[in-house]
C-alpha cells in the first residue's frame, strides 16, 4: 500500500517540477516523468493493458511535445498574473479540495469497489464473448459502441489537426476580414 | 539525411522486432494484455524511430501519406462497417459471429477483426499527422518541401 | 480516502497550472496532468485488495478469478479515455504550433487580439 | 425504426469517412453525398415524431451491462433541431465555404460534429455521452479554427483549453458517480439515487456536471470562451455552434442529468434560476455596446441561453414549456441570424455595423431575413420569440417570482434596443460609396435563408399544430423522472 503513496508522491513532485520549472523541455520532460510513473502506478494496480498502453502513448506525446519545443524560441516568459488572480484561484482550488473530501466520506473505502455490474463481467465474460482479457472483451464487445467513439475522437483530432496546419486557410489572397468594433 | 551511422544500425536491428511486437499486441488483443490502440501506436512508434533515423525519403518509401490517408479512412469505416454487421443478428454491435473455442487466437468472434481495424486506423493517421508535424519543412529549417500532396 | 485526495491535488495542481501560467506548452502540460489524474482517479476507485488483473489464463480457476479480480470496467474507460486525451493533445500542438507561426511567441499575455 | 435508431449516429460518420475518399475534382459528388445523407437523416427523425418512446439495446446487452440509446420526447425535440439546423448549414456552406480552402476535409467535420450530437442526444449512459461528447467538441474547436487566422486560431486555443477542463470535470463526475452506485447506465444510477436519496457524493457530482456542461453551454461564469469562439468560425459553423450545439452539448445534458439522473432538488432549481438568470442580464449588458456583428450575436446567444435555463430551472410545467420552446426558437432565429451576417460578409466583407448601411437596397432577401430574425429574438409578436418568452415570463408570475419576471422583462427591451440598433445601422440608412456594387448573395444561401425565416414564423403562428405533439410531450416526459426509469429497466 505504501508504494501506492510513494508512486503518488513522484507523480505530485513532478508535476510541481512541470509546472514551475522556466525551461520549457525540462517542464515536457517531468510531465514524461509523471507519465511514466503513471504506467508503474497502472501496472500495479492490477490494469497492465494500460500500463502498457500509457506507456506508448506517453512515449508519443513526449515526442509531439519535444518536437512542439526544442526547434522554436525557448526563452522562459517571465510574465505572470496578478497576485490577487493567484491568491483567489488557490482560495477556490482550497474550496474545491475541501468539498471533494467532504464528498469522499460517503464513497466506499479504497480497495473495496462497489462491482454491482462488473462483477458479471469477471463472472460471465469469458463465457459470453470468448475473450479471456476482460478489459477487451468490455471494450470491444459489451461497450463496443464508445470504442467506436474513441476510435471516432482519435479520426476527428488527426483531421482537425491536419486542417489546422494546413497553409493556407482562406482563399481571396489569404487576407483575413478583420474584426472590429472598437 | 537521418542521423549517426549507430543510431541507424540499431534501428535496422530494431525495427523488425518493434513491428513484430506490435502485431503481436494487436492480434493477441483478446487473450492477453494488449489491443488494437496499444499495437497501433507501438507500430506508430515503429514508424517514427524510422524516420527520426533514416529521415523523411526511405520511409515515405514504405508508406507514402496518401497511402496513410486511404489506409486511415479504410480502417475507421471497417470499423464501422463490423458494427453494421452486426445488423445481420439483429442489433447494431451485435457479436454475430462465433465465440469459439476460449483461449485461442480464433475467438471472441468479432473481437480481433476490431483490433485490427483500429490498428489500421491509429497506425496510419498519426503516421500522418507525424509526417505533417515535423517533416512539413514549415517549422524547421531542416527539410523537405511541403505540398498539399502531403496533407491527410 | 487520503489517496483519493492525493490524487485531487494532482488535479488542482493541474488547474492551477492553467490558471497561473501564460505559456502554451505550460497550459497544453496542465491539461496533461488534469488527464493523468483523472485517469488515475479512476483506475483507484476500481482497485480490490490484492490488484490481481483482469485477464484469465488457462491454469487459472474461474471463481477464484471473479473473487480476486479489480474492476475491469473503469479501465476500459481509462482507456478511451487515454485515447481522447491523446487526442486532445495532438490538436492542441497543432494548434499552438500554428500561434508561434503567427505570432512568434508562446506567451499569452502577446497572444491577445481578441477581447474575450 | 426502432431497429435503426443506432443510424442516427452511424451514417453522419459513415458519410464522414466516405467523402474522405474523394479527390478535390469530385466536390460535387460529395456535396450530393452529403444531402442525400442529411436527409436521410432528417426523415428518419420525422418519422419518430409521434413514435412511442423505446429504449435500444446496442449488442442486445441488457442495460447495466452494455449500453442504451434511449429515444423519448426530449431527445426526438432536440434530434428534429440539431437535423434542420445541420441540413440548412450545410447547403448553406455549399456556396459560402468557397472562401476557404480544403472544403473536403471541412465537410467531413462538419458531418462528424453531427455525429457527435446525435450520439449524445440519443445516448442512456454516461460514460457514453461523455465520450460523443468529445466528438462533437473536438470537431468544433478545429472548425472554429477552420480559417487559419491570428483571431480565428487564438479563439480555437482558448475554447480548447476551457472545454478540456470542462471535460475533466464531466469525467470526474462521472467517476465519482461510479464509484458511488457501480453503475453507468442513467436509468439505473437514477433508480440507485431515488432509492438512496441525495447524499454528498451526489452532490459533489452535480456541482461538477453543472460546472463542466456549464462550460460547454457558456452559463455566465464559465462564458468566456463563447463571444471570441463563435464569432470566428466560418458562418455556417457560428449558426451550429450558437443554433444546436451548446444546446445539444450544455442545456440538454444539464437537463437530462439533473431531472432524470439525479433528480430535481430545491437547491439545484435555485443553482439553475440564478445561473440562467446571471446569463440573461450578464449577456445582454455586454451585447449592448458591441460593433461587431457576430460578437453582437454571440452575447446573446448567452443572454437568450439563460432565458432557456430559467425557465427549465423554474421547474414548473408552464416554465420547462416555455424553455423547451425557447430552445427551439433560439435554434432557428439565432442560426438564421448568424448566417445573415455571414451572407453580409460574403457580399461586402465587413462585420462592423458602422461600415454597412442600407443594405435593404442590394440585398433585400437578406434584410428581410435579417429583420424578421431581429424581430423574433427580440420578442416582437407574431413571431416565435414572442410566445416563448411571453409564457416564460407568465410562468414566473404563476410562480410568484415578481422581480425575476420583471428583469425578464428588462432583458427583452435591452435587447430589442441592441437589435433595433443592428437594423439601424445594417439595413435601413443611407449605403456607403464603397457598398454601392454589392450584390445579392446566391441563390442556394437566399433559399436557406428564407426557408428559416419562414421556420421563425411557423413556429411562432402554427404552435397549437405542433405544440401537443412535440413540445407538451417533451415537457411531459421531462418530469416524469419514474417513466424514464421504466422505458429502460422495465423493472
Amino acid at each position: 500500500m505504501i508504494t501506492f503513496y510513494l508512486l503518488l508522491g513522484i507523480m505530485i513532485l513532478g508535476s510541481i517540477v512541470a509546472i514551475e520549472t522556466r525551461n520549457i523541455l525540462s517542464s515536457v520532460i517531468s510531465v514524461g516523468i509523471v507519465g511514466f510513473t503513471l504506467s508503474i502506478l497502472f501496472l500495479l494496480l492490477g490494469a497492465p493493458d494500460l500500463a502498457i498502453t500509457q506507456v506508448v502513448v506517453e512515449i508519443l506525446v513526449l515526442v509531439i511535445l519535444i518536437r512542439a519545443t526544442i526547434s522554436v524560441d525557448n526563452t522562459a516568459i517571465e510574465a505572470y498574473r496578478g497576485t490577487f488572480a493567484i491568491v483567489s484561484s488557490l482560495f477556490f482550488l482550497g474550496l474545491f479540495l475541501v468539498f471533494a473530501s467532504y464528498a469522499f466520506l460517503e464513497m466506499h473505502a479504497f480497495g473495496k469497489p462497489l462491482m454491482r455490474t462488473s462483477q458479471h463481467y469477471l463472472d460471465k465474460g469469458l463465457a459470453e464473448t470468448g475473450a479471456s482479457n476482460i478489459v477487451t472483451a468490455v471494450i470491444l464487445d459489451y461497450r463496443a459502441y464508445d470504442t467506436l467513439g474513441e476510435a471516432t475522437v482519435l479520426f476527428v483530432s488527426v483531421l482537425g489537426a491536419t486542417v489546422i496546419l494546413r497553409r493556407i486557410g482562406r482563399k481571396r489572397g489569404g487576407k483575413s476580414i478583420e474584426s472590429t468594433g472598437k | 539525411m537521418g542521423m549517426s551511422l549507430i543510431v541507424k544500425k540499431i534501428t535496422q536491428l530494431l525495427i523488425g522486432l518493434i513491428f513484430l511486437f506490435g502485431i503481436n499486441i494487436t492480434l493477441f488483443g483478446h487473450l492477453s494484455v494488449g489491443g488494437g490502440f496499444a499495437g497501433g501506436v507501438i507500430l506508430t512508434c515503429g514508424f517514427i524511430l524510422l524516420m527520426l533515423a533514416f529521415g523523411k525519403d526511405t520511409t515515405l518509401g514504405k508508406m507514402r501519406t496518401s497511402v496513410a490517408r486511404f489506409l486511415s479512412c479504410t480502417g475507421a469505416l471497417v470499423f464501422l462497417a463490423i458494427a453494421l454487421l452486426g445488423y445481420i443478428g439483429g442489433a447494431f454491435f451485435l457479436n454475430f459471429l462465433d465465440p469459439g473455442q476460449a483461449f485461442h487466437l480464433h475467438s471472441a468472434g468479432f473481437i480481433p477483426f476490431a483490433d485490427i481495424a483500429i490498428s489500421i486506423l491509429i497506425v496510419s493517421a498519426i503516421f500522418a499527422l507525424f509526417v505533417l508535424l515535423v517533416l512539413s519543412g514549415r517549422f524547421t529549417e531542416d527539410s523537405g518541401k511541403y505540398t498539399e500532396d502531403d496533407e491527410l | 480516502m487520503t489517496i483519493y485526495l492525493m490524487c485531487l491535488l494532482l488535479f488542482v495542481m493541474g488547474l492551477y497550472c492553467l490558471v497561473a501560467k501564460k505559456h502554451l506548452i505550460k497550459k497544453i502540460i496542465g491539461v496533461a496532468i488534469l488527464d493523468y489524474a483523472v485517469n488515475l482517479f479512476l483506475i483507484l476507485i476500481g482497485y480490490r485488495e490484492g490488484g490481481a488483473p483482469p485477464i484469465l489464463f488457462k491454469e487459472m480457476n474461474q471463481q477464484v478469478f471473479s473473487q480476486q479480480s479489480v474492476d475491469p470496467l473503469p479501465q476500459a474507460l481509462v482507456l478511451t479515455s487515454i485515447v481522447i486525451g491523446l487526442g486532445v493533445l495532438i490538436m492542441m500542438v497543432s494548434i499552438a504550433l500554428r500561434l508561434y507561426e503567427k505570432y512568434k511567441t508562446f506567451d499569452t499575455s502577446e497572444i491577445s487580439r481578441l477581447k474575450g | 425504426m426502432q431497429q435503426l435508431f443506432p443510424l442516427f449516429v452511424a451514417i453522419p460518420l459513415g458519410t464522414a469517412f466516405l467523402v474522405l475518399f474523394f479527390p478535390k475534382s469530385l466536390t460535387r459528388v460529395v456535396e450530393v453525398i452529403l444531402v442525400i445523407s442529411k436527409v436521410i437523416l432528417l426523415s428518419m427523425v420525422v418519422a419518430l415524431i409521434g413514435h412511442a418512446p423505446f429504449s435500444y439495446f446496442v449488442g442486445k446487452w441488457q442495460p447495466p451491462l452494455g449500453i442504451t440509446l434511449v429515444s423519448d420526447q426530449i431527445s426526438t425535440l432536440l434530434l428534429l433541431v440539431i437535423n434542420i439546423v445541420g441540413l440548412l448549414s450545410l447547403l448553406y456552406s455549399f456556396r459560402y465555404m468557397e472562401m476557404y480552402t480544403s472544403k473536403i476535409r471541412f465537410y467531413a467535420l462538419f458531418m462528424l460534429m453531427v455525429a457527435g450530437m446525435n450520439g449524445v442526444v440519443i445516448t442512456g449512459d454516461m460514460f457514453n455521452l461523455f465520450v460523443f461528447l468529445e466528438i462533437a467538441t473536438i470537431s468544433s474547436y478545429a472548425l472554429v479554427g477552420f480559417g487559419c487566422e491570428h483571431e480565428e486560431l487564438e479563439a480555437s486555443f482558448k475554447y480548447m483549453i476551457l472545454g478540456s477542463v470542462s471535460s475533466t470535470f464531466i469525467l470526474l463526475g462521472i467517476a465519482i458517480l461510479y464509484c458511488t452506485f457501480g453503475t453507468l447506465n442513467m436509468a439505473d444510477l437514477a433508480n440507485s439515487i431515488s432509492v438512496n436519496g441525495i447524499n454528498k457524493s451526489v452532490l459533489f457530482a452535480e456541482t461538477l456536471f453543472i460546472m463542466g456542461f456549464g462550460l460547454k453551454g457558456a452559463m455566465v461564469p464559465f462564458h468566456a470562451w463563447l463571444p471570441d469562439a463563435h464569432p470566428s468560425a466560418p458562418a455556417p459553423i457560428s449558426a451550429m455552434l450558437s443554433g444546436v450545439l451548446i444546446k445539444a452539448c450544455g442545456i440538454y445534458a444539464i437537463i437530462r442529468v439533473s431531472y432524470h439522473v439525479i433528480g430535481m432538488t430545491p437547491l439545484i432549481h435555485i443553482i439553475l434560476m440564478s445561473l440562467g438568470m446571471l446569463s440573461m442580464v450578464v449577456g445582454v449588458l455586454l451585447a449592448v455596446g458591441q460593433w461587431d456583428f457576430k460578437r453582437l450575436l454571440a452575447y446573446h446567444s448567452i443572454s437568450q441561453m439563460g432565458y432557456v435555463m430559467v425557465g427549465i430551472g423554474l421547474g414548473t410545467p408552464l416554465g420547462i414549456l416555455g424553455g423547451l420552446f425557447h430552445l427551439v426558437n433560439h435554434a432557428f432565429f439565432k442560426s438564421l441570424l448568424f448566417l445573415c451576417s455571414g451572407a453580409i460578409e460574403y457580399s461586402t466583407g465587413t462585420r462592423n455595423l458602422k461600415e454597412m448601411g442600407g443594405l435593404f437596397k442590394r440585398m433585400p432577401v437578406t434584410s428581410g431575413s435579417c429583420s424578421i430574425a431581429s424581430l423574433s429574438i427580440s420578442g416582437v409578436p407574431p413571431f416565435n420569440g414572442f410566445w416563448s418568452k411571453l409564457i416564460i415570463i407568465i410562468a414566473l408570475v404563476q410562480a410568484q417570482y415578481y422581480a425575476m419576471a420583471a428583469v425578464t422583462v428588462g432583458v427583452s427591451f435591452l435587447t430589442l434596443v441592441s437589435f433595433i440598433k443592428v437594423q439601424r445601422y445594417s439595413i435601413f440608412g443611407d449605403l456607403p460609396e464603397k457598398l454601392k456594387k454589392t450584390k445579392e448573395v446566391p441563390v442556394l444561401m437566399g433559399t436557406t435563408l428564407v426557408i428559416l425565416a419562414i421556420l421563425c414564423l411557423v413556429t411562432g403562428v402554427l404552435y397549437p399544430f405542433f405544440g401537443d405533439t412535440v413540445l407538451e410531450m417533451a415537457r411531459d416526459a421531462l418530469m416524469d423522472q419514474q417513466k424514464y426509469i421504466q422505458l429502460v429497466l422495465h423493472l
